[in-house]
C-alpha cells in the first residue's frame, strides 16, 4: 500500500507546489531537464523495486509450480481462459490510450489528452470490472477461495491441497495486481483533472510520462500473470474456456 | 540414571571450571575440529597482523605538528593484487576442506544402526529399532555408526550434539538424517538449536554412549516394547494394508517385498528411488504418484496415524526383503 | 524535455502486435506441444513485455542508466528465481548410499 | 573545494537550525538536514527500548536457570531486541541520518531529489516503529526477528500480526530513501563531480541503496505472504498441504542477508572518511575501495543459502552458497588492507572519531573472519544456531556498523549542531564501548564453540562462566553508550562553537559554515579537485 501512495508523492514532488510559481521548476534543480530526469529516473528506479516485490510472488509460484504441476494444472484449468484473454486485451488497449494521452500532451493537444485520459481510465475500470464480478464471483460461487470457502473436490485426488495453493497465489497475485491498478486509476484522475486545466505543455509533462511508466508496468505484470496463471499446462484436451 | 547425570555434571564443572573446548567424541568431530583449528589460526593471524600494524602505524605516524601534511602516496596495483589473491588462495582452500569434510560427513555407513528421532514442543522422542522407546535420552554403543532419522510433529526443530559435532534441522512433513560413529563412552548433551517457542531452551537431552556389552545390558534391561519392525507388522495388519499389498504379488496392489532402496517407475515415465522420503509420501499421498498398471485405489493415511507409527510402518516396509515376508520382522 | 514524438503509426503497429501475440498466445495453448507450452507461452510474453518496454515506455529513446535499471530489476528477479531453485530442485537428490552401485567404497572418515 | 569560508559569528547567522522553530516547522520539513535530525531522535528512541531488553537478557541469563524472567518473557524480549535493533535502528542508522545530512552536502547540492518524498520515509518509519512498539506493548512477540515459519505462521500465540505489519510498513520506508539517494547521486551532483571524485561514504550510501532498493521490496512480499497464512491458513509455508517452511527462509534470506551489508557498507564509507580526515591522506587504493563496495553489494544477493546449510537445504545448493559466501569475504579484505595501508606515513590524530574508526577496523576484521567459519560448510554445522553466531553477528552489526555509526556521529556533530563535544569524554566512552562490547561478545564465541544453542532462556550450568562475564561486559559497554548520549544532549547547549571545518578536512561538506545554512550552498560549487585532496595528486594518478 505505502508504496502507492509514495508513488503519488514521487509523482507529485516533480510539480508539487508548481501551480503557486510561474515556473514548473523547484527550487533545488537547477533546470526542467534535470528535473525531467529526475523524476523519470525516480520512476524506474520505483518499478525496479515493484519487480522485485512482484518478484518474491513470482518466485514462490514458480518453485511450488515446479513441484505440483498437476495440481496446478488443474487449478489454472478451472479458469476462465477467455475472460483472462479479453482482459489482456482491454489492458493493451488502456497502456496505448495512456501512451497517446503522453503523446497528446507533447503535441500540445488539451482535448485529447484529457479524452485519452478518460478512455485509460475507462478501460481500466473494465479489466477490473471483468475480474471482480464475473471471475472472482464465479470462483467464489464455485468455492474455489481459499482462506474463505474453499472446497476440495473429490477427482482432484491427493492433488487437491496443490490445487488450493494454485488459488492462493492466483487470488494474491491479482488483487496486488488489482490494488495497483486502482492507485492507478486514482493517479490518472489527478492527472485528468491536471490536463483539463491545462497544466501539461509540450515543455512540461513530467507528471504524466512518469505515471504512464507506472500504468505500463501494471500491464507488463499482467501480461505475464495471463500465461502463467490461465495457460498452465495448454488448455488442449480440457474443451474451450470451462 | 539422574544420580549419574548429576555426578558427570560435577564432574565436568570441577574439572574444566572455564572449558574452552568441548569434547571431541565422534569420528566425525575430529575431522572438523581440525578444520576449526586452521580456521582459528588464520583468524589470529591476521587480527593479530591488523592489530600490530594498525598500533604501530599510529605510533610511528602520530601527527606531530598542526599544519603537518604528508604527502601522497599512489596505488600500487602489485600490492592490491597480492592482497586480493593471498585471501581468494586463503579460502579457495578452506572452501574445499570444509566442502569434502561436509559430503563425507552427510554420508551415512551403510551397517549403520537406524534410529528414529521425534521432535515435538518441547521434548525428544527416540526409538531404537528393537523397540525401547527413550524420552530426551539416547543410549548408542560406542564404535557404531548410528543413523537418526528424524522428523517433526509441529514446528522446526533441530537435533544438535555438540561433541559429535552435528546438527540437522527436523522439519514437518519430512524426514530428515543425521549419522554418528561414537569414539568415546561417556555422557553428552544434545539439543534443540533451532528456535522452537516457549520451552525451546528446555528440549535438550543426554547420549549416553555405552560400550557394546552394556548397551547390549541397557537393551534387555529396560522393559522392552514392540520393536519398530514389529509395531510396523501390526499396524501393516490393523490398517488393512495387507489386504492389498499381497507378498506374491497377487493383490490390487504392488507387492512391498524388496521395495527399499530400488527404484521405482512411475505412470509419467520417471524413476524414483524408494527411500524413505518415497514411502512416507506413498502413504500419505498415494495418488500423487501413480504406478503403471494399478489404479489408484489406496486412500491417503494422513491424519490417520502419527509420526511415530509413520516411522514404524516404513521400518517394517524396508525390513521386507525379496524373500518370504514371513523372515521379516524379526 | 528530452523524448522526441513518437509517430503515431508506431503506436499503433505495437497495439497490433499485442493483440495479435494475446492471441497467439492464447490459440498456441490448445495445441499439444508437452512442455514446450510453457515456454512458447513464456516466450511471447517476454516479446509483449519488450514491445511495452521499448515503445509504450520510451525506452527505446531513453539514456543507458535507464536501460541498466531496468535490466537491474529484471537481473536481480533471476537471481531470486534461480538460487531458490537450485535448492528446491536439487533438494531431494540424496546422497547416493554408498552401497549402491559398482565400485563405490566404504566411505567412513576416520 | 578549498575556498576559505567566511566565518560569521553562529547567533547572528540564519542557519537550518534557527530558520524557523516550532513543533510544525519541524513535522512539515523538507529541508533533508532536518529530517536526518527527526530520524536522528527517533533511531537513538529504539535503539534506547532495545537496549533495555538486551540488558534484561544479559540479566537474565547470569544465572543457568535464569534470574529474571519467565521463559516466555526472555523470548519476547530477544525477538524485541532482534526486531527493534536490526529493522528500526541498524536498517536506518547511517543512511537515514548521516546519509539524509550528508549526501547533498557531499555532492554539492541544495536538497535531495525529492524533498517531500524524504520526509513521507521519515512518517512511513514512524508509522512501522508505532505499530512494532505497539506490539511490544500489548504482550510482545515470541518469534524471533527470522520470523521463522511454521512457528510464526501456526503455532505462536504473540502478536506476529502487529509486528509483521509495522516491519512491512517500514520496509517502504527504507525503499523511498534508498531511490531518493540514487537519483540524487546520479542527478544533482555539482559541475565537476564526476563519480571518481565522489567521496566513498556516497559510494558506500549508493551501494546500500541498490540493496535497499532490490532486497526490501522481496521483504515486504514475503511478511505479507507470512500474514496471510497466519491469517487464513491456505498453506503456502505449511507442511501438511505442500508447502515449504524453508521457502519463507529462502524469501527472508534474500533480503536479510543483503540487510547485514546495508548495516555495514554505509560503516565502511564513514570508516573511509574518518580514516582519511584523521591521517589526512587520501585512501589508498581509492578505487578498489569504491568498487569493492559495488562487489559487496551484488555478491551479498548471493550467499543467502549460507543461512541454511542445516535446513535440510540440498547439497547442492549449499556448495553454490558456500563458495559465494567465501567470495564476498574478499572486497571486505580488500577494505581493511586498503584502511590500513592509509595510515602508512599519514600524519595520525587520535580524535574520538579515529578511535572509533580503528576500533571499526579490528572489530570488523574479528567478525569477518569469524565469518569464514560459517561459511565453511563442515564448521557451520556444528556454529549454527549456537552462540558463535550471535557473537560473529555482534561484531559485524556492533563493533562494526554502530563503532561507525558512533565515529560518524563525533566527526559530523560539529556540521549537525554547530557545537563541539567534550573531547576527552568521547575519547573514554570510545575505550568503554571497546572494552565492553569485547567482554560482551568475545565470550560468545567460546559458548558457541562449547554448543551452546542461541535463544535459550535457561542453560547448562558448565555455561554460566561465560555467560557472566558476558552479562559483565553488557553492562560496561551499556554505560559506555550512555555517556555520549548525555554530552551530545550537553553539547548542544553548551558546547564551544563549532567553526565550519574543525578537523581540517576535505570535502564538499566542510566549506559550508556549521550549522549549515537551509540552502546548504549560496551558490552551486564547481569541483575541480579529487576526493581527499590532502597533498596534491601527480598528474594522470587517481590511485
Amino acid at each position: 500500500m505505502a508504496d502507492l501512495v509514495a508513488h503519488g508523492v514521487a509523482h507529485r514532488d516533480e510539480h508539487g507546489s508548481a501551480g503557486a510559481h510561474s515556473q514548473n521548476l523547484r527550487h533545488h534543480f537547477d533546470n526542467m531537464s534535470q528535473q525531467f530526469e529526475a523524476g523519470n529516473l525516480g520512476m524506474w528506479v520505483f518499478l525496479a523495486t515493484e519487480v522485485l516485490f512482484f518478484g518474491g510472488l513470482f518466485a514462490s509460484y514458480t518453485v511450488y509450480r515446479a513441484l505440483y504441476l498437476p495440481g496446478f494444472e488443474i487449478g489454472s484449468h478451472l479458469l476462465d481462459v477467455r475472460f483472462g484473454a479479453a482482459n489482456t486485451a482491454v489492458l493493451i488497449g488502456s497502456s496505448l490510450s495512456m501512451a497517446l494521452a503522453i503523446r497528446a500532451a507533447q503535441t500540445g493537444r488539451r482535448n485529447a489528452q484529457v479524452f485519452l485520459l478518460v478512455l485509460t481510465m475507462i478501460l481500466g475500470a473494465a479489466f477490473l470490472g471483468i475480474k471482480f464480478s464475473f471471475e472472482w464471483r464465479n470462483d467464489y460461487l464455485e468455492h474455489l477461495i481459499p482462506g474463505v470457502n474453499f472446497l476440495y473436490r473429490p477427482e482432484w485426488g491427493a492433488n487437491a491441497p496443490h490445487v488450493q495453493l494454485f488459488f492462493c497465489f492466483y487470488f494474491i497475485m491479482t488483487s496486488l495486481h488489482a490494488i495497483h491498478m486502482i492507485i492507478g486509476i486514482g493517479l490518472l484522475s489527478v492527472l485528468t483533472w491536471m490536463a483539463a486545466r491545462g497544466r501539461f505543455s509540450p515543455d512540461y509533462y513530467t507528471p504524466l510520462e512518469v505515471s504512464g511508466l507506472y500504468w505500463h508496468f501494471v500491464d507488463i505484470v499482467w501480461i505475464f500473470l495471463f500465461p502463467l496463471l490461465y495457460l498452465i499446462g495448454g488448455r488442449y484436451g480440457i474443451g474451450g474456456g470451462h | 540414571m539422574n544420580a549419574a547425570t548429576c555426578l558427570w555434571k560435577s564432574n565436568l564443572l570441577a574439572a574444566f571450571s572455564l572449558p574452552i573446548h568441548p569434547p571431541t567424541a565422534s569420528t566425525i568431530g575430529q575431522g572438523v575440529d581440525y578444520l576449526y583449528f586452521f580456521l582459528t589460526g588464520i583468524t589470529l593471524f591476521f587480527t593479530v597482523l591488523i592489530f600490530s600494524i594498525i598500533f604501530y602505524f599510529m605510533i610511528k605516524y602520530h601527527r606531530r605538528s598542526d599544519d603537518e601534511v604528508p604527502g601522497f602516496i599512489g596505488t600500487s596495483m602489485m600490492l592490491e593484487a597480492t592482497w586480493t589473491l593471498i585471501p581468494m588462495a586463503i579460502c579457495a582452500v578452506i572452501f574445499i576442506w570444509a566442502s569434502y569434510l561436509y559430503f563425507e560427513n552427510s554420508r551415512p555407513p551403510t551397517a549403520s544402526m537406524e534410529m528414529f528421532v521425534v521432535g515435538k514442543q518441547w521434548m525428544w522422542h527416540i526409538q531404537h529399532p528393537e523397540g525401547p522407546r527413550e524420552i530426551n535420552e539416547l543410549h548408542v554403543p560406542v564404535g557404531v555408526p548410528v543413523k537418526l532419522t528424524m522428523t517433526s510433529e509441529d514446528v522446526i526443530h533441530d537435533f544438535s550434539i555438540p561433541a559429535f559435532r552435528i546438527k540437522k534441522d527436523v522439519l514437518p512433513g519430512r524426514y530428515s538424517s543425521i549419522w554418528f560413529q561414537a569414539t568415546k563412552t561417556g555422557i553428552y548433551h544434545f539439543y534443540c538449536a533451532q528456535y522452537c517457542g516457549t520451552d525451546h531452551a528446555r528440549m535438550i537431552g543426554w547420549v549416553y554412549v555405552m560400550t557394546p556389552d552394556d548397551y547390549a545390558g541397557w537393551l534387555s534391561g529396560g522393559v522392552r516394547g514392540e520393536s519398530m519392525v514389529e509395531s510396523g507388522q501390526r499396524l501393516f495388519t490393523q490398517l488393512g494394508c495387507i489386504t492389498c499389498h499381497v507378498a506374491d504379488n497377487s493383490g490390487r496392489c504392488p507387492t512391498l517385498n524388496g521395495v527399499f532402496n530400488h527404484p521405482v517407475k512411475l505412470q509419467d515415465g520417471r524413476t524414483v528411488m524408494a527411500d524413505d522420503a518415497y514411502l512416507r509420501n506413498a502413504i500419505v499421498n498415494p495418488n500423487s504418484m501413480p504406478l503403471p498398471g494399478y489404479a489408484p485405489v489406496m486412500p491417503s493415511f494422513q491424519g490417520q496415524m502419527n509420526e511415530e507409527q509413520l516411522l514404524q510402518l516404513i521400518a517394517y516396509i524396508k525390513s521386507l526383503g525379496p524373500e518370504e515376508r514371513k523372515s521379516a520382522g524379526k | 524535455m528530452s523524448s522526441h514524438v513518437v509517430p503515431l503509426k508506431v503506436y499503433i503497429g505495437v497495439f497490433l502486435a499485442l493483440l495479435f501475440l494475446t492471441g497467439l498466445t492464447t490459440w498456441v495453448a490448445f495445441i499439444d506441444l508437452g512442455s514446450f507450452n510453457t515456454v512458447v507461452a513464456l516466450a511471447i510474453a517476454t516479446v509483449k513485455m519488450l514491445l511495452v518496454i521499448l515503445f509504450f515506455m520510451h525506452v527505446r529513446s531513453s539514456s543507458g542508466l535507464t536501460r541498466v535499471v531496468v535490466a537491474a530489476g529484471f537481473f536481480w528477479l533471476a537471481l531470486l528465481i534461480a538460487f531458490t531453485l537450485s535448492d528446491e530442485l536439487t533438494r531431494k537428490w540424496s546422497p547416493i548410499p554408498s552401497s549402491w552401485g559398482p565400485g563405490t567404497s566404504q566411505s567412513q572418515p576416520q | 573545494m578549498s575556498t576559505a569560508v567566511t566565518e560569521i559569528p553562529q547567533e547572528s547567522r540564519v542557519h537550518y537550525l534557527n530558520v524557523s522553530y516550532g513543533v510544525k516547522s519541524w513535522l512539515l520539513t523538507v529541508d533533508h538536514k532536518r529530517i536526518a535530525l527527526l530520524y536522528l531522535v527517533s533511531i537513538t528512541f529504539m535503539f534506547l527500548v532495545g537496549g533495555v531488553a538486551a540488558v534484561l537478557m544479559r540479566i537474565h541469563l547470569i544465572e543457568p536457570a535464569g534470574a529474571l524472567v519467565q521463559p516466555e518473557t526472555y523470548n519476547k524480549l530477544f525477538s524485541a531486541h532482534g526486531i527493534i535493533m536490526v529493522f528500526f535502528f541498524l536498517v536506518p542508522s547511517i543512511p537515514a541520518t548521516l546519509g539524509n545530512f550528508l549526501v547533498p552536502l557531499m555532492i554539492g547540492a541544495k536538497d535531495l531529489a525529492f524533498p517531500k518524498l524524504n520526509l513521507l520515509s521519515w512518517y512511513i518509519y514512524i508509522v512501522g516503529a508505532l505499530f512494532t512498539l505497539y506490539a511490544v506493548i500489548s504482550g510482545g512477540v515470541d518469534t524471533g526477528w527470522t520470523f521463522y515459519t511454521p512457528y510464526s505462521s501456526t503455532y505462536s500465540h504473540s502478536a506476529v500480526i502487529p509486528v509483521a505489519i509495522g516491519v512491512f510498513i517500514t520496509g517502504f520506508s527504507s525503499i523511498l530513501t534508498g531511490l531518493n539517494f540514487i537519483v540524487t547521486i546520479h542527478k544533482m551532483r555539482a559541475p565537476g563531480l564526476t563519480w571518481f571524485r565522489l567521496p566513498l561514504f556516497i559510494w558506500s550510501i549508493y551501494a546500500t541503496s541498490v540493496i535497499f532498493i532490490l532486497g526490501t521490496p522481496v521483504l515486504a512480499i514475503t511478511i505479507f505472504l507470512l500474514g496471510v497464512e497466519r491469517l487464513f491458513h491456505v498453506g503456502i509455508f505449511d507442511p501438511a498441504v505442500g508447502g515449504d517452511p524453508l521457502l519463507f527462509q529462502h524469501l527472508f534470506w534474500f533480503y536479510s542477508h543483503p540487510a547485514v551489508y546495508i548495516m555495514i557498507l554505509p560503516g565502511m564509507g564513514v570508516v573511509s572518511e574518518l580514516i582519511a580526515a584523521f591521517s589526512r591522506k587520501r585512501i589508498y587504493g581509492y578505487t578498489m575501495v569504491a568498487y569493492s563496495s559495488f562487489a559487496i553489494a551484488i555478491i551479498s544477493f548471493l550467499v543467502w543459502g549460507h543461512h541454511m546449510f542445516v535446513t535440510g537445504q540440498s547439497i547442492y545448493a549449499g556448495l553454490i552458497f558456500s563458495v559465494l559466501s567465501f567470495l564476498v569475504a574478499i572486497p571486505s579484505a580488500i577494505k581493511v588492507f586498503n584502511w590500513t595501508a592509509t595510515l602508512y606515513k599519514g600524519s595520525i590524530s587520535y580524535e574520538a572519531p579515529m578511535l572509533y574508526a580503528l576500533g571499526f577496523i579490528g572489530l570488523f576484521t574479528m567478525g569477518g573472519l569469524t565469518g569464514l567459519f560459517l561459511a565453511a560448510l563442515a564448521t557451520d554445522v556444528h556454529l549454527s544456531g549456537t552462540y558463535f553466531i550471535v557473537a560473529h553477528f555482534h561484531y559485524i552489526m556492533v563493533g562494526g556498523a554502530v563503532m561507525a555509526y558512533m565515529g560518524g556521529l563525533h566527526y559530523w556533530w560539529p556540521k549537525i549542531s554547530g557545537r563541539m563535544y567534550p573531547d576527552m569524554w568521547a575519547r573514554v566512552a570510545a575505550v568503554i564501548i571497546f572494552v565492553g562490547f569485547n567482554l560482551t561478545f568475545f565470550p560468545q564465541f567460546m559458548l558457541g564453540y562449547l554448543g551452546m544453542p542461541r535463544r535459550y532462556a535457561v542453560y547448562p550450568p558448565e555455561f554460566q562462566v561465560f555467560n557472566v562475564m558476558s552479562s559483565a561486559g553488557a553492562s560496561i559497554l551499556g554505560i559506555g553508550y550512555l555517556i555520549p548520549l548525555v554530552y551530545f544532549i550537553w553539547s548542544m547547549r553548551y558546547g564551544p562553537i563549532a567553526p565550519a571545518n574543525p578537523w581540517g578536512a576535505k570535502g564538499l561538506e566542510w566549506t559550508v559554515p556549521s550549522p549549515p545554512p537551509t540552502e546548504n550552498f549560496e551558490e552551486t560549487p564547481v569541483v575541480t579537485e579529487e576526493a581527499y585532496d590532502y597533498a596534491p595528486i601527480p598528474e594522470g594518478q587517481h590511485g
